[in-house]
């Protein structure tokens, strides 16, 4: 905690670093789609590991956010007309806004109870989606055409120029991140999951920081969220099913919660094994479980804990 | 009176699977996602045995006994290695357990969907009070009735139940006690797997066996377990049915707001009774 | 720590590498075919047999097209169009010479979006939304089967040939669906039958007992059950237990065929009527040859969504192969027009003005099968020429 | 020495169901005094500690905090008016420091409208107030080591530490020597009696000899209600205290 160069913080710079270098060194269109993906996901990723790893807080409903956000980025540009900027704000806003909500409601549950209640609010949501708002939605059939940024004359449908962007923007978030737990509101947040009551028995308002705790891990998501909707141009009422949400789950769990690094380095290895897996075998699925749950069982602190050793939070 | 008939069908079939993971709830603290993957290995199983022996009754023994030991295995490698640690890690790893099992089943049986036909006397409607209902659906809400006595009576009432009570309540003072609670857990885990087994068989040849048929029902199950209270045996029992006529009525009435209806009730009990409408005991760990 | 991650670095930079490698070394060397189908999930039944048919068509002309091999990349859409949709942007940008699939309507209509951002002919086999040829449509997209209007056209005639004189109408609840009931609702009336109730259902739903008995206690004598994915076998299944199909002329799109036949069983499915797309038993030399070809690699009769991507797949590889030069817009503007009369269902034309191919349309009815193999046969009740189904191009 | 009350509470119950674990309970504490509550097991002590500290919501009565009624407070408000309080289980952030315990203690109170993005360890006032505090409770040798690797003892001195950060002018002290091996008693003790100069002390305590060493007076509690109140020497002269020890222990909350 000393140190603000923890051993952490330089490992998720270096995985920004190599993401960034990429294009030095293929030119292939297809690597950088892959590249992409896990830049997003790792920006999800982290969004729900600051809620699960940092505040303690177990979602299975982060797909909710993540959904919102996207669709947020769609009505800004397409219906109300705005640029990329705006667009990235309004999503950001919807996330935050649909987690403040969440909170709310879920303000008297906790532990897993309030996962459930995630889950059940990210289902109710999908279903009045995709019944009841289909004019907003497009329904089952989502809405395609979502625009990508336009600025600088720099052609954003460049799948290589897109993947520039997304990589420095998961560069800001994970330094916003960094400081973010480094700062009070941080380490209050750090209080809030090793020992609740305490927090609030020194006199921090815990429902409060519950609600900061969601509210800035649905606005990361929704910027994630956005980030797809703009990379495929496409959004679907699909990315609220709860498989997004469990998704997300494994990846952070998987590369190692409470960390900057291990969130991006399981989003990595799952998009990776995914990839080459399914490139070689047609049960690359099942493998996918074995691998699952071999890490969990031998790497229960995520792949991380082989770069930082034992003392993972220095 | 359709509509009582296919709501407790519902219900039964529901229940045979809440029940079991209710169960491994109440002695684990895991909510297991593998358990609607289980069901449909079940009822691919049942549709093998079906064919191979040519009766329906021995796939209704054979298949939960083939789930039951695979619920052993499964406890004793993925589950028991991972006891201390938190139990998130536990519930990723049955989502791990959720991606083998659907490959297996895609391995052996293939995408095409499969069907088999209960014993012969089951097939087909009968009148009962100037309605025709399916003589299957009769049959399921009778076999669910005997095996929900069963279950409540074993858990309320024997040395077994009592036992399995003791380790989900207080393990370490079980263990005190001289209960191996390892092996309690192992038991119960691989009885949530065979009454999943059992709902797969017996849904066999009411529901198509298909590759998703888990996911389907696994959320209907999640419903009733929070309704009833997780852990709650009793509660599961009347939450099933409360979720079971809910389906049925609500198709006669308002099958577009089935969902939405479903779904608000849940939030609803879980912000204002989060420990179960049936459940007396505080809880909100 | 600098250790490992040097490590990851290589295997990513491998990876990367591996995939440059590929796309580099072919250039205009191979025609390269990206194959989006669902091979896994609810619809993964269809893929596979959408896979199949298609690969016969392309062994059958030697693995060739214009001179060179063709490449044929399978990728699993996971029956999502979310997954649909990064496969599809990834196939693009790995340079391919067209795109073939998917079989839901919602996905295609995706892809199609991008095929025409990156100027990629796009074939289609199954999906039937009307908006693929109609409102959505595009110069790089065709469609080589049928649309839902024609065979809802087929389903209004089938229904006024069976002399009905009430109809309940069991919808699935999306957009689709709900413009269907519409027109159901318009039609039916003007050939004379009554429309005595219509119940939309949510997709998914897991029982669908309660709803057929109101259509049973309904006084209709006849049912259209419009339901899609896994709730067609939910349905019929259930519907079997009160013998539904003994009970009320039960009529659909694509709602029964020898596949279906399976996962539903002989008692649910005996009597269903439904559109078929394609059936093996239609009497062409091209047909022979494609079941023949179609049992001989796969030990089984070759079912709709096979017979209709083997039809589709062949028909534009054929035509590719007229132009005899590698240059996308000339295949395009080949295939528009282009009057196929051997295909495995007869006559097929290309119209130019939407895309769409003008064709038969089949209904048939589930009989029990003969041979006892399978639990049921479909066999042909009625067959509707183009001139019926279509109207003329503006 | 003041007169005026620093907390007190009239006619606080606490009911669980049909179970009443407070029965119309009233007390109040001098500014400056040490008081301690006494009583078998589940006569309603901690319970009592948790409605004066906010944990618990009491069914009935008014608790006030100096002249104020805090009775509706949230706990953490109550934190920020002066009222700190340690639990009878180590309650403390395992995976911080001592350094960061302590620092997070006294974040809420003085330290609450800084920018997001300042960071904690450059923080030189809040270190400051952290170090003056390790002092008191004697944790300077030890302020950079995890909480969690501390002995007990020393981990009663964080938990005793960061009910302090808050500056509080009266400390409730749920059974401060729980735990606390022999060797460390006295320290603890020596502790207690530091912190409590300059604050009011409500503690409830099982060890008598300590309870009998260093409180002002002492309040016995048995069935959820107060049996008597007294200095030491009252209470072990009084014969009912006696017997609620040895005759009615079997009421168990």
């Amino acid at each position: 905690m000393t140190r603000f160069w923890t051993r952490d913080f330089l490992i998720a710079l270096g995985l920004c670093v190599l993401l960034l270098a990429a294009p030095l060194v293929t030119r292939n269109e297809s690597v950088f789609f892959l590249l992409s993906l896990i830049v997003i996901w790792s920006i999800f990723a982290l969004a729900f590991d600051f809620c699960f790893g940092r505040g303690g807080i177990l979602s299975f409903g982060h797909a909710a956010f993540f959904a919102l956000g996207a669709y947020g980025y769609t009505w800004a540009t397409m219906d109300l007309g705005l640029g990329f900027g705006a667009g990235l704000a309004m999503a950001i806003l919807c996330g935050a806004v649909f987690a403040v909500i969440v909170g709310l409601v879920g303000q008297r549950v906790t532990g897993l109870y309030f996962a459930l209640l995630t889950l059940m609010l990210a289902q109710l949501l999908a279903i009045i989606m995709v019944t009841r708002l289909r004019r907003f939605t497009g329904g089952d059939d989502g809405i395609a055409g979502v625009p990508r940024p336009m600025f600088g004359g720099i052609d954003f449908f460049e799948t290589v120029n897109f993947f520039w962007l997304i990589a420095a923007i998961l560069l800001a978030v994970v330094v916003t991140m960094h400081v973010l737990n480094r700062s009070p509101l941080g380490q209050a947040i750090a209080g809030l999951k090793q020992n609740e009551e305490r927090a609030r028995q020194i006199g921090f308002n815990t429902a409060r920081l519950r609600l900061a705790v969601l509210s800035i891990s649905g606005a990361y998501s929704g910027l994630a969220g956005a980030l797809l909707g703009a990379l495929l141009m496409y959004v679907s009422p699909q990315l609220l099913s709860w498989k997004v949400s469990g998704d997300v789950l494994i990846m952070a769990l998987l590369g190692g919660t409470g960390t900057l690094a291990g969130p991006i380095l399981g989003v990595t290895l799952f998009e990776l094994l995914k990839e080459v897996l399914s490139s070689y075998t047609e049960y690359w699925y099942g493998i996918l479980g074995i691998t699952f749950i071999l890490c969990t069982i031998f790497l229960p602190k995520g792949v991380v804990s082989l770069l930082l050793g034992r003392d993972k939070s220095r | 009176m359709a509509i009582i008939v296919v709501g407790l069908s519902i219900g039964m079939l529901i229940f045979l699977l809440a029940a079991g993971l209710t169960l491994i709830f109440g002695m684990l603290q895991v909510i297991n996602f593998a358990h609607g993957a289980l069901y449909m290995l079940g009822a691919y199983l049942a549709y093998s045995v079906a064919m191979l022996t040519g009766s329906f009754w021995l796939t209704l023994v054979i298949v939960p006994l083939m789930l039951l030991v695979l619920g052993l295995v499964i406890e004793r490698v993925t589950l028991r290695p991972i006891y201390d640690a938190d139990h998130v890690y536990q519930v990723l790893i049955t989502f791990g357990v959720v991606l083998v099992i659907d490959e297996v089943v895609r391995f052996f049986w293939g995408l095409s969907g499969r069907q088999f036909s209960p014993a012969a006397f089951l097939v087909g409607s009968i009148d009962i009070f100037g309605t025709e209902v399916s003589r299957y659906r009769v049959f399921v809400i009778v076999v669910g009735a005997i095996v929900m006595t069963a279950l409540l009576l074993g858990i309320e009432k024997s040395r077994i139940g009592l036992t399995v009570k003791a380790c989900s309540v207080n393990p370490d003072m079980a263990a005190a006690l001289g209960i191996r609670v390892e092996r309690v857990r192992m038991m119960v885990f691989a009885a949530g797997a065979g009454l999943a087994g059992f709902a797969g068989a017996i849904a066999g040849p009411m529901l198509p066996i298909q590759l998703q048929m888990g996911n389907a029902i696994l959320l209907d199950c999640f419903t009733v377990i929070i309704i009833g209270g997780l852990g709650n045996i009793r509660g599961a029992i009347v939450a099933a049915f409360v979720v079971g006529m809910s389906r049925a009525v609500g198709q006669q009435w308002a099958a577009e707001w089935v969902d939405v209806f479903t779904y608000s009730l849940l939030v609803l009990v879980l912000l204002l009774k989060p420990e179960g409408l049936f459940s007396k005991k505080e809880r909100t760990a | 720590m600098s250790f490992s991650i040097s490590r990851l670095a290589r295997q990513a930079l491998l990876a990367a590498g591996l995939v440059g490698a590929c796309t580099a070394a072919h250039a205009q060397d191979t025609f390269r075919i990206a194959g989006l189908v669902p091979l896994s999930g609810a619809f993964g039944i269809l893929g596979e047999n959408m896979r199949r048919g298609a690969t016969i068509a392309i062994e059958e002309r030697g693995g060739e097209v214009l001179g060179v091999p063709i490449e044929v990349v399978w990728d699993d859409t996971e029956t999502s169009t979310q997954v649909a949709i990064q496969k599809a942007t990834k196939a693009m940008a790995r340079g391919v010479d067209m795109i073939f699939g998917e079989a839901s309507s919602t996905t295609t209509l995706a892809i199609m979006k991008l095929a025409e951002q990156r100027k990629v002919p796009h074939i289609v086999t199954l999906s039937a939304d009307d908006r693929i040829t109609g409102a959505d449509k595009s110069r790089y997209t065709f469609r080589t089967s049928n649309n839902v209007a024609m065979e809802v056209a087929a389903l209004l005639a089938f229904a006024k040939n069976q002399n009905l004189e009430k109809m309940y109408i069991v919808m699935a609840d999306y957009s689709v669906g709900r413009d269907l009931a519409k027109i159901l609702e318009t039609e039916l009336p003007k050939n004379g039958i009554e429309v005595v109730g219509t119940e939309f259902v949510p997709i998914g739903t897991s029982d669908y007992a309660i709803i057929l008995n109101k259509a049973l206690e309904s006084g209709a004598d006849g049912l259209s059950l419009v339901v899609v994915g896994a709730d067609v076998a939910t349905s019929l299944k259930q519907g079997a237990d009160v013998g539904l199909g003994e009970k009320m002329t039960v009529m659909g799109l694509m709602l029964m065929d020898e596949t279906q036949g399976m996962v539903v069983g002989e008692r649910g499915s005996v009597g269903i009527n439904s559109t078929l797309r394609y059936h093996h038993t239609q009497d062409s030399d091209r047909n022979r040859d494609f079941v023949a070809a179609f049992v001989e690699k796969y030990g089984e009769l070759p079912n709709q969504y096979a017979g209709e991507a083997y039809d589709g797949m062949s028909w534009w590889l054929d035509t590719v192969d007229a132009t005899g030069v590698f240059d996308k817009e000339a295949w395009i503007d080949a295939f528009e027009g282009s009057v196929r009369d051997s295909s495995v269902e007869g006559l097929k034309v290309m119209r130019a003005c939407d895309h769409q191919a003008e064709q038969v349309a089949l209904f048939g009815t589930a009989v029990p099968d003969p041979s006892g193999e399978l639990p049921i046969v479909m066999e042909i009740a009625e067959s509707f020429e183009a001139e019926e189904l279509f109207a003329p191009c503006e | 020495m003041t007169t005026s009350t620093a907390i007190s509470c009239a006619g606080v119950s606490v009911f669980f169901d049909d179970f009443r674990a407070l029965n119309k309970v009233s007390i109040d504490v001098k500014a400056g005094q040490v008081v301690a509550l006494i009583g078998p097991n589940g006569a309603g002590k901690t319970t009592l500690l948790n409605a004066l500290s906010g944990r618990l919501p009491q069914t009935t009565g008014r608790i006030m905090l100096g002249g104020t009624d805090i009775s509706r407070v949230p706990v953490h408000r109550r934190a920020a008016m002066g009222l700190g309080r340690s639990f009878q289980i180590i309650n403390i952030f395992p995976e911080m420091t001592v350094r960061e315990n302590l620092r997070l203690g006294a974040q809420p109170h003085k330290f609450r409208f800084q920018p997001f993005w300042r960071d904690v360890s450059g923080w030189r006032d809040l270190d400051e107030k952290a170090c003056a505090v390790a002092e008191e409770v004697e944790l300077t040798d030890v302020l950079d080591t995890p909480a969690a690797m501390l002995s007990h003892g020393r981990q009663r001195a964080v938990e005793l530490g960061l009910s302090l950060m808050s500056d509080p002018s009266v400390l409730l002290l749920d059974e401060p020597l729980a735990g606390v091996g022999q060797a460390e008693i006295d320290q603890t003790v020596a502790l207690i009696e530091r912190v409590r100069h300059g604050r009011t002390v409500l503690l409830v305590e099982h060890n008598m000899d300590v309870v009998m060493n260093i409180s002002d007076e002492i309040i016995v509690m048995i069935n959820g209600e107060i049996l008597m109140r007294g200095t030491a020497a009252e209470v072990q002269a009084d014969p009912r205290v006696r017997e609620a020890y040895l005759g009615s222990g079997d009421r168990d909350a």
